[in-house]
């Protein structure tokens, strides 16, 4: 069976600044599967996230492979990117007030997925935006989705953001350290949110983040981005218990408590 | 300079051209009395050389009055850039001071500078001008430099005084704060530098706004009077020729347009430099 | 243990508007000379209000605050310029806390030269002197804040707060924004930095995991009030409130 | 937002008080008075001036002059312009109308045209239609508009005959004509005039918009809509521009007393009989009354559309959350 993402030696440069921030990067995810991408901040992680959807700022240049449900997105034009884009894979951002337009209803945002995408009855577009919100465990969504993004606390925005990524099912979901900018409690709740959609949809899961704890407490497999490479791909257990590659090494000595400490 | 907006500034090309099209200008307007061939007021043959159309003699063709256009647009940067040059520092002096007063010491020092300019910017400033030109009757240059550059403080105050309070809620001036630094050493060390940029894109506003006010009120003929040359005026003179002798009209246009625009660019790259402060240049 | 630090009853309003940190509510705390007391609560319970009371960066409501016996909370003038050589800030993002127009010996020097505490030629030397001791070069001088990475930058801040001399530092979520390696060497240099000059630190934080190995003791806060205030070790073993348990369960745990 | 708006009418009322007080001062220095031409010849005997003076009461001390002017102005009078031989109010309600016609007839092309340039700008950066438009709209703003005026009027009115060269109306028994045909005609005299207005407008605007786009582009929630699945041009429509039309509305209220300005000297320059044509006309006759009414009028119809459009632009405002 192929698998869902093939990424085929993925490099950005930023010819602007003369730098290259990824060099060549090869991962594969197959379908239902929950993969954790770690890196320290400049490693290119959320490069990485925007690449794949073609969502890179123009200042970058991307070459390479992003082949997903067979079809190369780096190649695809831009009509049939925008079909993929939302409803086969969709993505969560790190900054939930920056990331939600701030003139606009949530609801209308969430809803707005579905009318992308073909869903002609405004109305019943807002129904299901609704539903989904109140699955996502924001109390009276009905009134909530009236609501504009700064009137949200920072846990709700971030619940809104996800139930416009899973509106449509996809595929795949890309999470650009979804809780970084969230307080530590709430932080908690919404990976609780996050692994149990993932369970329920069967859904794929490319997890992006700094934190290993965050990680390894929701993927089964980790890769390890570090100078715009990925330099380990293992599954969770064996990353933690026997990391290879000297960076994740001491990414993995940070958290490791003392007591297990060799 | 310390400070890399200014590299930045300086590492663009097209900032560079504009700023090398103003420093052009400028130069030739000093430098006027030795570059220009004929004395812009001579009439020497007003018979057969009337009107005549731009030759070698001539680059810019004659008058009615067979007076040399080429010297005349270039004695009019003279009178025309310096009286925009005066007005332009006199008003983005007295906004920068007026809108850092402002912001520093707050309370009612805040309170009537703010209310000042809410309540001036609202009136048309060309009709303010015009008024008092008209009441004052024909004015010098310099008096001339006292009421534009009066008039046209309000946006550099408006855009320092925002600038200036914005900088100080940023942690590197509570860290000053800190350490015990007194409010006037911030103000010189710190708030002034940042804020540096941000008048000197108000100076180049105010100059793209400053050149045509002249050029206005000399076509209307209340700003610079005959036989004194400026551009609004070598425009007047010939705009009764315009379909008859273009060049009376095309070169002291192009002269407004081009060192106007070249303000303009100057102004937008600045901000382009601004905008990618903190960022490796 | 004397104490260096003794607040009792503060109270931190900003009144109306709204681009403010959180109230504080009545907050009474004692830090010991030499001990690091960490401060931890979620975003609006008014952590950062408190470390800028002290400090005076903001008006303190009501309360009293002594530091080292005498009443800090009314100093004005020339007495708070001098409080202020015993007590320096670390701030969270160095990026917002460094002048970006200023090059680093003079944003170092800047403490030494509103303190007058030394000589020009002298104060370069102990410019150098700072940026070798918190693990930067005497060359360094010379470049601008951006020219470094994040924990360079938070190097040059502690090197200016330390260019004065304190007693006293709040460490104002000083770590938060650094990546775990880098994080940790910013750690450990602070806590060299401590044992050698005796410093006392006031560490406030967001997330109890960052303070676990810092920490003398955790004072908890939420609401704008302190909820519960402990030896680090008992309130990792033994939270006793329900906002100190919730803090701890938030830590994800690693399924070794 | 209440509090908002009575301070900007507390405002506007201390333009205006500040504006008539300084107008009025500053004309006590000019040399004559309407009646100079008239009467100051050596056979007028000295009783009919008198006479004269008194009746329009340029006998009375300044002071006094200056609180009966205002009186009278709070009962809607506003003198007598003696050079039109018309009561001030008459000649302005004419003449206000024709500006505020030219006025807002540039301002809605020329925001219209803007909005739409500054769109296609962002939507094609740094590709050839941006840089096109850029080189235009640059132009646009640097070349002042009296010039683009005499321009189009020479070319495009005296010499190909396409447009009216002066005037309001078409000379001859036009109050016969049918409606619509007045109407056209009016028409044909406002296109040239107000289109070398909307040009300055539409530079300035597209400018703007274009900044205000391209910055908001950069912003997540763009991303976050571009990661929905939305084309392009949906993008720019529904999330940048409503996030961007902002400051392009503040520009209104700012751009508005520079726009009065302008549209002075297009009067003048396409003899349009507005408030500027008659504000020059007034001032050659030295025709104090009617100066005051015009700058003050002027004035009145900047501060108002400024109060308005500061309150619009506070309405549309990006909203934010507070800062933690």
């Amino acid at each position: 069976m192929n698998p869902l993402l093939s990424v085929q030696d993925l490099h950005v440069d930023a010819p602007g600044e003369g730098r290259s921030i990824l060099r060549g990067v090869h991962l594969t995810l197959d379908a239902g599967e929950t993969v954790g991408v770690l890196g320290t901040s400049g490693s290119g992680k959320t490069t990485l996230a925007l690449a794949l959807l073609n969502l890179l700022p123009p200042a970058l240049r991307a070459r390479g492979r992003v082949e997903f449900e067979g079809h190369d997105l780096r190649t695809l034009n831009h009509a049939a990117l925008c079909a993929v884009r939302g409803r086969r894979c969709a993505m969560v951002f790190q900054e939930p007030l920056t990331a939600l337009n701030p003139r606009q209803r949530v609801g209308a945002q969430v809803a707005e997925v579905a009318t992308a995408h073909g869903e002609h009855d405004a109305a019943r577009a807002m129904r299901s935006a609704i539903d989904l919100l109140g699955r996502t465990g924001l109390t009276d969504p009905g009134e909530r989705a009236q609501r504009f993004p700064h009137q949200l606390s920072g846990g709700e925005r971030q619940r809104v953001l996800l139930a416009m990524a899973l509106l449509l099912d996809p595929a795949l979901l890309i999470a650009d350290e979804p809780t970084s900018a969230l307080d530590v409690t709430v932080q908690a709740q919404v990976l609780q949110l996050l692994r149990e959609q993932q369970r329920a949809r069967g859904m794929a899961l490319l997890l992006v983040s700094h934190d290993l704890g965050v990680l390894a407490t929701t993927c089964r497999r980790l890769l390890v981005l570090h100078g715009g490479r990925i330099v380990e791909d293992a599954p969770t257990p064996q990353l933690l218990a026997a990391p290879v590659h000297p960076h994740a090494r001491a990414l993995v000595d940070t958290v490791r408590p003392a007591e297990r400490r060799a | 300079m310390a400070g890399h907006t200014w590299r930045r500034l300086l590492a663009d090309r097209t900032a560079r051209a504009a700023a090398g099209v103003l420093g052009a200008a400028a130069l030739a307007a000093v430098l006027a009395p030795w570059i220009a061939g004929y004395d812009p007021t001579a009439q020497p043959d007003p018979v057969a050389l009337r009107l005549a159309a731009p030759s070698w003699q001539h680059p810019f063709g004659t008058d009615p009055f067979s007076r040399d256009v080429c010297s005349r647009v270039l004695h009019g940067a003279r009178i025309s850039l310096g009286v925009a040059a005066g007005a332009m520092l006199l008003s983005v002096t007295l906004g920068t001071t007026l809108g850092a007063l402002a912001a520093v010491l707050g309370g009612w020092v805040d309170g009537v500078v703010s209310a000042l300019v809410d309540v001036l910017i609202a009136m048309p400033r060309l009709l303010v001008v015009i008024a008092l030109v008209a009441t004052f009757g024909a004015l010098s240059p310099w008096w001339l430099v006292v009421l534009i550059g009066g008039s046209g403080w309000l946006t550099t105050a408006r855009i320092v005084r925002a600038e200036v309070r914005d900088h100080q809620q940023r942690e590197y001036v509570t860290a000053a704060r800190a350490l015990g630094a007194s409010r006037w050493r911030i103000v010189w060390r710190h708030l002034l530098p940042a804020v540096a940029p941000q008048v000197a894109v108000a100076a180049a506003l105010a100059l793209a706004a400053v050149i045509p006010l002249e050029a206005a009120l000399s076509f209307v003929g209340l700003g610079i009077q005959p036989p004194l040359p400026s551009w609004g005026n070598i425009l007047l003179d010939g705009s009764d020729y315009l379909t008859t002798a273009w060049w009376l009209v095309v070169f002291p246009m192009a002269a407004i347009t081009l060192t106007v625009g070249s303000a303009l660019v100057l102004a937008d790259r600045l901000r382009v430099a601004i905008a990618g402060e903190g960022r490796p240049s | 243990m004397t104490a260096l630090l003794d607040i009792r009853d503060l109270v931190v309003d900003y009144g109306a508007g709204n681009a403010h940190p959180a109230a504080v509510d009545g907050v009474s705390l004692t830090i010991a000379r030499g001990e690091t007391l960490a401060l931890v609560g979620e975003s609006g319970s008014g952590k950062t209000s408190v470390g800028r009371a002290i400090l005076r960066l903001v008006e303190p409501a009501a309360g009293t605050m002594r530091f080292d016996g005498t009443d800090i909370s009314t100093l004005a003038g020339d007495a708070l310029r001098r409080f202020r050589r015993r007590a320096q800030v670390v701030f969270q993002d160095p990026k917002a806390s460094l002048d970006p127009r200023m090059r680093v010996g003079d944003i170092v020097r800047e403490g030494i030269a509103i303190h007058r505490l030394a000589s020009h030629a002298k104060g370069d030397l102990r410019v150098t002197h700072l940026l070798e001791e918190v693990g930067l070069s005497a060359a360094d001088v010379g470049r601008f804040p951006h020219e470094f990475s994040g924990g360079e930058r938070q190097r040059i801040a502690i090197a200016r707060a330390l260019a004065v001399e304190p007693e006293f530092l709040v460490l104002d979520e000083a770590v938060s924004a650094l990546d775990v390696l880098v994080r940790r060497q910013v750690l450990e240099l602070l806590a060299r930095l401590q044992a050698a000059r005796g410093l006392t630190y006031l560490f406030i934080a967001h997330d109890l995991a960052a303070v676990e190995r810092i920490a003398t003791r955790v004072a908890v806060m939420h609401a704008g009030r302190i909820v519960e205030t402990a030896e680090t070790a008992t309130l990792f073993s033994a939270p006793a409130s329900p906002e100190a348990q919730a803090l701890l369960a938030a830590i994800p745990k690693i399924p070794w | 937002m209440t509090r908002r708006i009575v301070v900007r009418l507390l405002q506007a009322a201390a333009v205006l008080a500040v504006v008539a007080t300084a107008v009025f001062v500053l004309l006590q220095f000019a040399p004559g008075d309407p009646f100079a031409a008239a009467l100051d010849g050596t056979n007028v005997p000295p009783s009919v001036r008198m006479e004269w003076r008194a009746r329009y009461g340029f006998d009375l001390p300044p002071a006094e002059r200056f609180v009966r002017w205002i009186g009278a102005l709070a009962h809607g009078e506003l003198g007598y312009a003696a050079s039109r031989h018309r009561p001030v109010a008459d000649v302005v309600a004419d003449a206000v109308p024709r500006t505020l016609l030219l006025v807002g007839v540039a301002l809605a092309l020329g925001f219209a045209a803007g909005i739409l340039v500054g769109l296609v700008q962002a939507r094609h950066h740094r590709r050839w239609p941006d840089r096109l438009l850029g080189a235009l709209t640059l132009g646009g703003v640097a070349m002042p508009e009296f010039l683009l005026g005499l321009l189009a009027m020479t070319w495009l009115g005296a010499r190909w005959r396409l447009f009216p060269v002066a005037g309001i109306a078409s000379l001859g028994d036009t109050a016969t004509w049918p409606a619509w045909e007045r109407a056209l005609d009016l028409l044909w005299h406002l296109a040239l005039p107000a289109v070398v207005l909307a040009v300055g407008v539409a530079a300035r605007v597209a400018r703007h918009q274009r900044a205000a786009l391209l910055g908001v582009l950069g912003e997540d929630y763009i991303r976050t809509a571009r990661a929905k699945g939305l084309g392009e041009w949906r993008v720019l429509w529904h999330h940048a521009l409503p996030n961007a039309i902002g400051p392009v509305l503040a520009l209104l209220g700012l751009a508005l007393p520079s726009l009065i300005g302008g549209a002075v000297l297009i009067e003048r320059i396409f003899g349009w009989p507005g408030m500027g044509l008659t504000l020059f006309d007034a001032l050659l006759a030295r025709d104090y009354p009617l100066v005051l009414a015009a700058v003050l009028l002027a004035t009145v119809v900047a501060v108002v559309a400024r109060a308005l459009t500061d309150v619009v632009a506070e309405s549309v405002a990006p909203r934010r959350a507070r800062i933690p």
